[in-house]
């Protein structure tokens, strides 16, 4: 069966798929479709949804249109969740692997490292660092790579630890490969799945982490993200609940769409695994 | 039918099992008829994906899921057993059937003591007291020959070994005496001398307790240990059937002789010239010792693997190494490709020490020492193309990547693979074909010394004759030097010239295949050779 | 014996590990621009360079870092844990006040969503390939993918504002006077919703464990052994599948258990919770060193804590891992 | 007059005061409010901040209280003599006032106050008291300031947050701020502590001891802790809260919140502080150096549109540097309209090349927030390169105290007097690193300075008027800050809590004279 038989085997990962793809089309259109910046006060404020022509989704506590910054934050969000994830990756995967590889000594001094960061509660990890560094798109981007490679770091250290040994693995060893060529060749490419898998929630929960930086006011004020409109909308969320509830419902399809897909790569990419559903 | 033999406990008639969707064949097993009998053994023998479980699954209820009779009967105690339902299925089990499963290691709960586990059988089927459970499972532990039974009743299964826990699970299967026993490969994860020791146990308690027995494995030694009847499965369908010394000895089908012809032999290995050439590779006093890391507070274990290991081998000499699992047998062949770090001694390989180096010294000089592994499916990178994993080894030693793969070409040629497979993948090849890619691997860097760790212990009885066959063809051939590591003694006198006998990281026994066999000096040999399955038993064997 | 001797083993690296955050976090805090001097400064609404000097020399920030550091690392060994900047109070006295509040909350919540999780998941993996399977699988998911704040302000909308059920904030009713049980009931009724919105989350991530481990573990082979007794599937699922598929749950449950201090920083805001997250916080904005560091340590602490009850725990539910470190 | 919420405001004004003659004042009943956020401590004198001030007010006294109209009435002191070359006053002091443990209120308590306790600890009266030669009591109830030359706002420093009263009988000779009694605040006023569960309540409750007779009428005060805004908008919606400070609800709310029944609203209260929102422009570099380019941003700007956007219509779009509520301010001064085609010619004229400009909002809060971002999309519609740089509140101050910025919220009080609140803007000897509330644009212009030195010092007040008439011009051409909005800060409370708001400082004594209609 190929990869994508496979994966449209799961009817959730299929739906997710699709959910996801029209939120990339969301945010590649939005400069299309809203040319104007989203920050534009064009109307007058807190005009409910589908009360006006070109406001499908309303407009804000200062008149900008809804809809316009749903689609540019698509951009905004998307970005955030996949630049920080991929950070979280560069730091955790070399490390993961080296621990996992090398083992003794080595692998004690990087998992004490990784406990380190582990040990001060996540969330507020991130907070502390925004605020120290000071809201901007790079600043949270830093934070949220700096709480969520840990797990990357464990689960490539697991992998590593499992598959240094096996015969393959020795066996390159015997003819005389490097370390570094074994860990690149060798074992690296097999421990790609669950990395994949791992980081389609982490683009997920990077999502998440944003928009709760942003709603304790720690967002960049230079971008529009669902995050942002949230927090900007939690004040006012009793004379005007669509101004939070489309952000949020973006945010969960995106959250859930992504797991959705995370599962089904799972699936398709560890058939002897997959759970029966 | 008076007679108590041949009063018929279960018997299968035409049934048909179909597979799900999407597997490699439409039926698991295919019109199959037989009959298992009250005080007899019937075996049922077949090679893996032959169909041989499928009967044993349906009788118990335990099909996998997708799986399910589409044809026939199987009739147990005048009931048709596929048309009863999940709860009548439910009081059957443990109370008429018990079962035996392979991997004893796996079998039992590890978080329930092994008497509450005894004792849920009787729970299961609402008999006895809370009290009386354990009473009686104390009593079948005593039954089924458990060393301190007091002790063990209220061990985790952890705390047993492999042996002593298949004897739990007998325990539990026995414990409310059904008439039918189902064992699947019941020792095929055990030792020798433990293997020998659970038939045996089997074989008394069946004797004892007058059941009927169905027995299903994949070892004709085995079966010609304890069978009574026999029944040869191949690709879903009996390929013969009869009582097992006609099978054994005049084995009708061409399939079943193919099997029996293909049991290493075990009664008589051949005569070999020993080589008197001077030692390739010389080991002496090798030592190696496993610590299990301690803390701060904590003494570390110890674990001697190696103790003081002195051998040599000739060129062009094959060498086996025989012991049972924690023998240190692996700990050897690995110490001298240099995958482990010996403590101390000396392992000379044409004079050079290779013992101690380290690093970029010891990679300079890995090429000369090569290996071939154990388990075919573990031992090639998915990832990899084939030609890829042959010609890394050159490229890794400086040979151009282009020549280096048409090299491999040639040497996937030589071990029968043709050249084409050099593109292909390892998930497109069988286990028997990729064991023959880990040979070409080995012999990509015209290494001087070949290990050889348990290369055909994980392939089918066939298979592992063909992959003989051609080390043997390459052996005369290319002159190699062998180091062969096995737990199975006949696979060993096949193969080897001198045979070494390992226990507790000591050497017991060393000497040519011929005396080791013949003439074993140390009881430890004796009770390995005595442990051999079949041995005993007329089986045709051509020496 | 055993255990003794774990402990404390696991005590004198908890320590090491303790007193390492101490010192990262001292530092880590200095890069934040602005000090606590400057912002008592400008809450003040006027201030003079006199003002921010006697400030600064109050706090001891007119001295160089590494005797500031030294001086709050030799108190931190004498468990002083210094005076809050700006409100002038103990720090441990602050931590002590807020930590049953904090505690309260994230404990409610953590045994929520562990039962509920738990029973969900397995509910869900009796009921593979049924509708009923799928929709908690569903339910958990959008839990899990929705905002944590977002439900604690739309449940507040709810359940607070249109239904007037509960109350929307605080930990009890101010001026009621209530005592004994009536006040047990009063916070009870307060801890409803943040406890619930907290535990929604959690409780999704359990009950999708819960699932895919227990799937995993019926396909293990002793539920095989278990079923060839003719043991009822319900004893099967609850003693053998559930049992061993516990086992990743208590290290999940270990570690959040760990996060309770800092993990309910929206929480308390949202619901005016006064617990450790919204001190936190506040430290944060107000440049409060001492209180942050000193929640930085308590939290830390409470980490290792649990650390090392999920070690115990585990021992106790594997009898496999005994002695082994 | 077309916002239905500033109508509200006057109807409740009306009805207030109307209702408020009508009724005899019913004794009991306990006030439930807000304090926002949680004072640090609760020792007026030692701490000015607004939430100190808010609850403490009510338990700490000063030595003269404002009306609305910032006319000194009697407090502490019962009446007062000005000498006619300006410079000695003389207060007589009531006679039957006691702390609350008991003591007897004396000049000598004035005496410790101002010269010993403020002069070390309080910026704000420290910059008075550079003014005063010497303090003496004369007798047991009578206290002589002396000035070093006449100072115009003199009499307007004595509001009980600015220049509280304090014991000297607990705090004489001991270290002020480790003293045992700053956890138990002890006052002359109407309230006295009870009781505070940190991060929940802090409890006032009656001085029954108090010198005026029959007050106060309330039993007590709960000022509540709750952070999050909503959530303080749910507590007073559902009845739990019954006043509600200026700032403890998002602007957003209020008009929603001031639409209920039996729910009135007030913007006095605030006279005193006259809370003036202005925009720091960097006079020292880059674009906002340049005049026009300043003056192109309050051209830019389109503050009527924050006003009735953000603040709800309350607040006024201020003329110049000095606020309405300001003495002696000049209504003449042309208004810097909303015309972003002028601001377009004035970058022109400059020569503008698009370099980036940074603005610094002030993190106070959602409207704020919202109102940058308002600020930076006008700005960009002229053709302003702007970038917002998020911070919090130590990051603000930071920036601003090392004139890292270009564009930058801020908010200041006035004090009703040009020498105390307006003045220290301006000043070039004002100039100095480290605090975000001096000179912090840079500006130097000797004139300036010239004039405002000699208006404070300057008898009488017809003088002063003349003197600060041509600073105001001056100022207006320059454009030394941007003057975004005076700010009008809602009180907002159940219409059966009476006679709330009844001077210029509004609830920070409010509850004195409160009562409940219940």
């Amino acid at each position: 069966m190929s990869f994508f038989a496979r994966f449209a085997q799961n009817r959730g990962a299929l739906v997710g798929l699709i959910i996801l793809l029209m939120i990339i089309a969301m945010a590649i259109l939005a400069p299309l479709l809203f040319p104007e910046s989203p920050w534009r006060m064009v109307q007058r404020p807190f005009l409910p949804p589908l009360s006006q022509e070109g406001f499908p989704l309303g407009t804000d506590t200062m008149g900008r249109n809804v809809a316009a910054g749903l689609m540019h934050g698509a951009w905004v969000s998307l970005l955030i969740g996949l630049v920080s994830t991929s950070v979280a990756l560069l730091i955790g995967v070399p490390l993961g692997a080296i621990a996992g590889y090398y083992g003794g000594l080595i692998d004690d001094i990087l998992m004490r490292f990784t406990e380190f960061f582990q040990t001060i509660p996540n969330f507020a990890l991130a907070i502390v660092l925004v605020a120290i560094m000071q809201p901007s798109v790079t600043s949270i981007v830093l934070a949220i790579a700096l709480v969520s490679w840990p797990p990357v770091a464990r689960l490539v250290r697991a992998e590593f630890m499992s598959l240094r040994n096996r015969e393959y693995v020795e066996a390159a060893r015997l003819v005389g490969q490097t370390n570094t060529t074994i860990i690149l060749r060798q074992i690296l490419p097999n421990t790609l799945s669950p990395i994949i898998v791992l980081a389609s929630l982490m683009v997920a929960t990077a999502i998440l982490l944003e928009s709760s930086l942003s709603f304790l006011g720690l967002g960049d004020p230079n971008v529009m993200s669902w995050g942002y409109m949230i927090g900007a909308a939690r004040t006012v969320i009793r004379q005007a609940w669509w101004l939070s509830f489309f952000p949020g419902v973006a945010i969960l399809l995106t959250v859930l769409a992504l797991n959705l897909v995370g599962e089904g790569l799972d699936d398709a990419l560890n058939p002897k695994l997959s759970r029966e559903r | 039918m008076s007679d108590i033999a041949t009063e018929t406990v279960l018997s299968i008639r035409q049934l048909s099992v179909a597979l799900p969707k999407g597997a490699d064949r439409a039926l698991a097993v295919e019109n199959i008829s037989y009959d298992v009998n009250r005080g007899e053994i019937m075996c049922v023998v077949g090679e893996s994906g032959s169909g041989k479980s499928m009967a044993a699954n349906t009788v118990m209820g335990l099909l996998p899921k997708g799986v399910r009779p589409i044809q026939g009967e199987v009739i147990f105690e005048g009931q048709n057993l596929i048309t009863l339902t999940e709860k009548q299925h439910m009081a059957l089990r443990g109370l008429k059937i018990g079962m035996i499963f392979q991997e004893p290691m796996t079998a039992l709960n590890p978080l329930m003591r092994v008497g509450a586990q005894i004792a849920e059988v009787f729970e299961a089927h609402g008999k006895l007291t809370p009290k009386q459970r354990q009473a009686r499972a104390l009593e079948l532990l005593i039954e089924v020959g458990i060393p301190q039974p007091e002790k063990a009743i209220s061990a985790y299964p952890f705390e047993l070994s492999g042996g002593q826990r298949q004897r739990v699970v007998i325990a539990m299967a026995l414990a409310l005496e059904p008439v039918l026993l189902i064992a699947d490969e019941p020792t095929t994860a055990l030792d020798v001398t433990t293997q020998a020791q659970i038939l045996e146990l089997i074989r008394d308690l069946q004797r004892r307790r007058g059941m009927a027995v169905m027995f299903i494995t994949h070892d004709f030694g085995v079966v010609a240990e304890i069978a009574n009847r026999v029944c040869v499965m191949r690709h879903g369908q009996i390929v013969e059937i009869g009582e097992a010394s006609e099978v054994l000895d005049h084995p009708q089908n061409e399939y079943t002789q193919a099997l029996i012809a293909a049991i290493p032999s075990n009664a008589m290995p051949p005569h070999r010239e020993t080589n008197t050439t001077a030692p390739l590779l010389d080991i002496k006093r090798l030592n190696k010792v496993f610590r299990s890391r301690g803390g701060w507070f904590k003494p570390s274990r110890e674990v001697r693997a190696l103790d003081d290991v002195s051998l040599t081998l000739a060129r062009g000499e094959t060498v086996g190494i025989v012991g049972e699992s924690g023998s240190g047998k692996s700990t050897l062949g690995r110490c001298v490709v240099r995958l482990e770090h010996p403590d101390d001694g000396e392992l000379l390989l044409d004079g050079v020490n290779l013992s101690q180096l380290k690093g970029d010294a010891l990679r300079r000089e890995r090429h000369r020492v090569q290996m071939i592994f154990q388990d075919p499916y573990a031992s090639l990178n998915p990832r990899t193309r084939v030609g890829m994993a042959i010609a890394q080894g050159p490229i890794a030693n400086g040979t151009p990547k282009a020549q280096a793969l048409k090299q491999a070409g040639e040497l996937l040629d030589m071990v029968g693979l043709g050249a084409s497979a050099v593109e292909r993948y390892p998930h497109e090849f069988s286990g028997g074909q990729r064991q023959r890619i880990g040979i070409a691997r080995a012999l990509a860097l015209n290494p001087e010394l070949i290990v050889a760790d348990e290369a055909v212990s994980a392939l089918d009885v066939s298979i592992q004759a063909q992959v003989l066959e051609l080390l043997e063809e390459l052996k005369q051939r290319l002159s190699l030097s062998l180091l062969f590591i096995t737990h199975d003694l006949r696979v060993a006198a096949q193969i080897c010239d001198r045979i070494v006998v390992m226990q507790h990281g000591r050497i017991v026994e060393q000497g040519s295949a011929e005396q080791i066999f013949l003439h074993p000096r140390e009881a430890y040999t004796r009770s390995l050779l005595e442990a051999i399955p079949g041995r005993g038993a007329s089986v045709a064997v051509t020496a | 014996m055993l255990y003794a001797r774990l402990i404390i083993m696991r005590l004198f690296k908890a320590v090491i590990v303790l007193f390492l955050i101490v010192i990262l976090n001292f530092l880590l805090i200095q890069l934040a621009p602005g000090d606590p001097a400057a912002i008592l400064a400008g809450e003040a609404g006027a201030a003079d360079q006199e003002f921010l000097n006697q400030l600064r020399e109050r706090f001891g920030l007119d001295q160089p870092m590494y005797v500031q550091l030294w001086r709050y690392v030799s108190g931190i060994a004498m468990l002083d844990f210094g005076y809050s900047y700006r409100l002038g109070v103990p720090v441990f006295d602050l931590i002590m006040a807020r930590l049953p509040a904090t505690l309260l909350l994230t404990g409610t919540a953590f045994l929520i969503s562990l039962v509920l999780g738990i029973i969900a998941g397995s509910m869900a993996a009796a009921r593979v390939k049924k509708p009923s399977g799928s929709i908690i699988m569903a339910l958990a998911l959008v839990f899990y993918a929705t905002p944590l704040f977002w439900v604690a302000l739309m449940s507040v909308l709810v359940f607070s504002v249109y239904l007037d059920w509960l109350p929307a904030y605080g930990f009890y009713t101010v001026g009621a006077g209530y005592t004994g049980f009536a006040l047990i009931l009063d916070v009870a009724k307060h801890l409803i919703l943040p406890a619930t919105t907290l535990a929604l989350f959690f409780m999704a991530i359990y009950t999708r464990m819960t699932r895919t481990s227990m799937l995993d573990a019926a396909q293990q082979d002793y539920v095989k052994t278990a079923r060839a007794k003719g043991l009822k599937p319900s004893i099967i699922q609850r003693r053998h599948v559930l049992r061993n598929a516990l086992l990743p749950i208590i290290t999940l449950a270990g570690l959040q258990a760990g996060q309770m201090v800092g993990g309910a920083i929206l929480t308390e805001t949202v619901f005016a919770w006064p617990g450790i997250g919204r001190l936190m916080f506040e430290a944060l904005q107000q440049r409060d060193y001492n209180l942050l560091l000193g929640i930085f340590f308590f939290s830390a602490a409470l980490v290792i804590v649990f650390n090392i009850i999920t070690d115990l725990v585990y021992r106790l539910a594997d009898p496999r891992i005994k002695g082994a470190s | 007059m077309r916002d239905p919420l500033a109508l509200a405001i006057s109807a409740a004004a009306l009805a207030f005061t109307t209702t408020a003659l009508a009724d005899d004042p019913k004794q009991g009943g306990t006030v439930n409010t807000i304090v926002q956020p949680e004072p640090p401590g609760l020792v007026l004198g030692m701490i000015q901040n607004a939430p100190t001030r808010v609850v403490a007010g009510n338990i700490y006294e000063g030595l003269l209280r404002y009306t609305t109209d910032l006319e000194p009435i009697p407090q502490l002191a019962e009446s007062w003599d000005v000498s006619d070359d300006g410079r000695t006053y003389t207060f007589h002091l009531r006679e039957n006032v006691a702390w609350h443990d008991g003591e007897p209120f004396t000049a000598d308590d004035v005496v410790f106050s101002a010269d010993v306790f403020h002069r070390e600890l309080n910026p704000s009266a420290r910059a008075v008291l550079q003014h005063v030669e010497s303090i003496e009591a004369t007798d047991e109830h009578t206290v002589v300031f002396t000035l070093t030359e006449p100072f115009g706002p003199f009499l307007l420093s004595f509001e009980a947050g600015t220049f509280t009263m304090v014991p000297e009988h607990l705090y004489a000779g001991t270290d002020f701020r480790n003293n045992e009694h700053n956890d138990h605040p002890i006052g002359t006023g109407p309230f006295k502590f009870a009781n505070w569960e940190r991060g929940t309540v802090i409890k006032l409750v009656k001085n029954d001891d108090y010198y005026e007779e029959g007050l106060p009428y309330l039993d007590g005060v709960n000022w509540h802790v709750i952070p999050d805004g909503g959530s303080r908008a749910v507590a007073f919606e559902n009845g739990t809260i019954d006043v509600l400070p200026s700032g403890t609800v998002e602007n957003f709310d209020i008009p929603r919140l001031s639409e209920m029944d039996n729910v009135c609203v007030t913007e006095e209260g605030h006279e005193y502080f006259s809370p003036y929102s202005m925009l720091w422009m960097n006079n020292r570099e880059g674009p906002t150096a340049d005049k026009r380019f300043r003056q192109a941003v309050m051209y830019a700007m389109d503050r009527e549109f924050a006003r009735n956007v953000l603040w709800n219509g309350l607040g006024k779009v201020p003329l110049s540097a000095f606020g309405s509520n300001a003495r002696f301010q000049d209504d003449t001064l042309e208004p810097y309209d909303y015309n972003p085609e002028r601001a377009r010619e004035l970058l022109e004229e400059m020569g503008y090349d698009g370099e980036e400009v940074t603005i610094l909002p002030l993190p106070y809060g959602e409207t704020w927030t919202r109102w940058a971002e308002a600020v930076q999309q006008n700005l960009r519609e002229v053709g302003i390169n702007v970038r917002t740089q998020a911070t919090d509140v130590g990051g603000w101050n930071q920036r601003l105290g090392d004139w890292d910025y270009d564009l930058a919220f801020t908010y200041l009080y006035q004090y009703g007097d040009p020498a105390l609140g307006i003045s220290r803007t301006y000043l070039s000897d004002n100039i100095a690193k480290g605090s975000p509330w001096n000179n912090v644009e840079g500006y130097e212009n000797a004139r300036v300075d010239e004039l405002f030195n000699e208006a404070a010092t300057a008898y009488p007040d017809s003088e002063r008027e003349a003197l600060y008439k041509e600073v105001q011009e001056i100022l207006h051409e320059d454009v030394p800050v941007g003057w975004l909005m005076e700010l009008g800060f809602p009180t907002l409370y159940r219409c059966d809590v009476k006679d709330l708001v009844n001077s210029s400082v509004g609830l920070n004594e409010g509850f004195r004279d409160a009562w409940l209609d219940r």
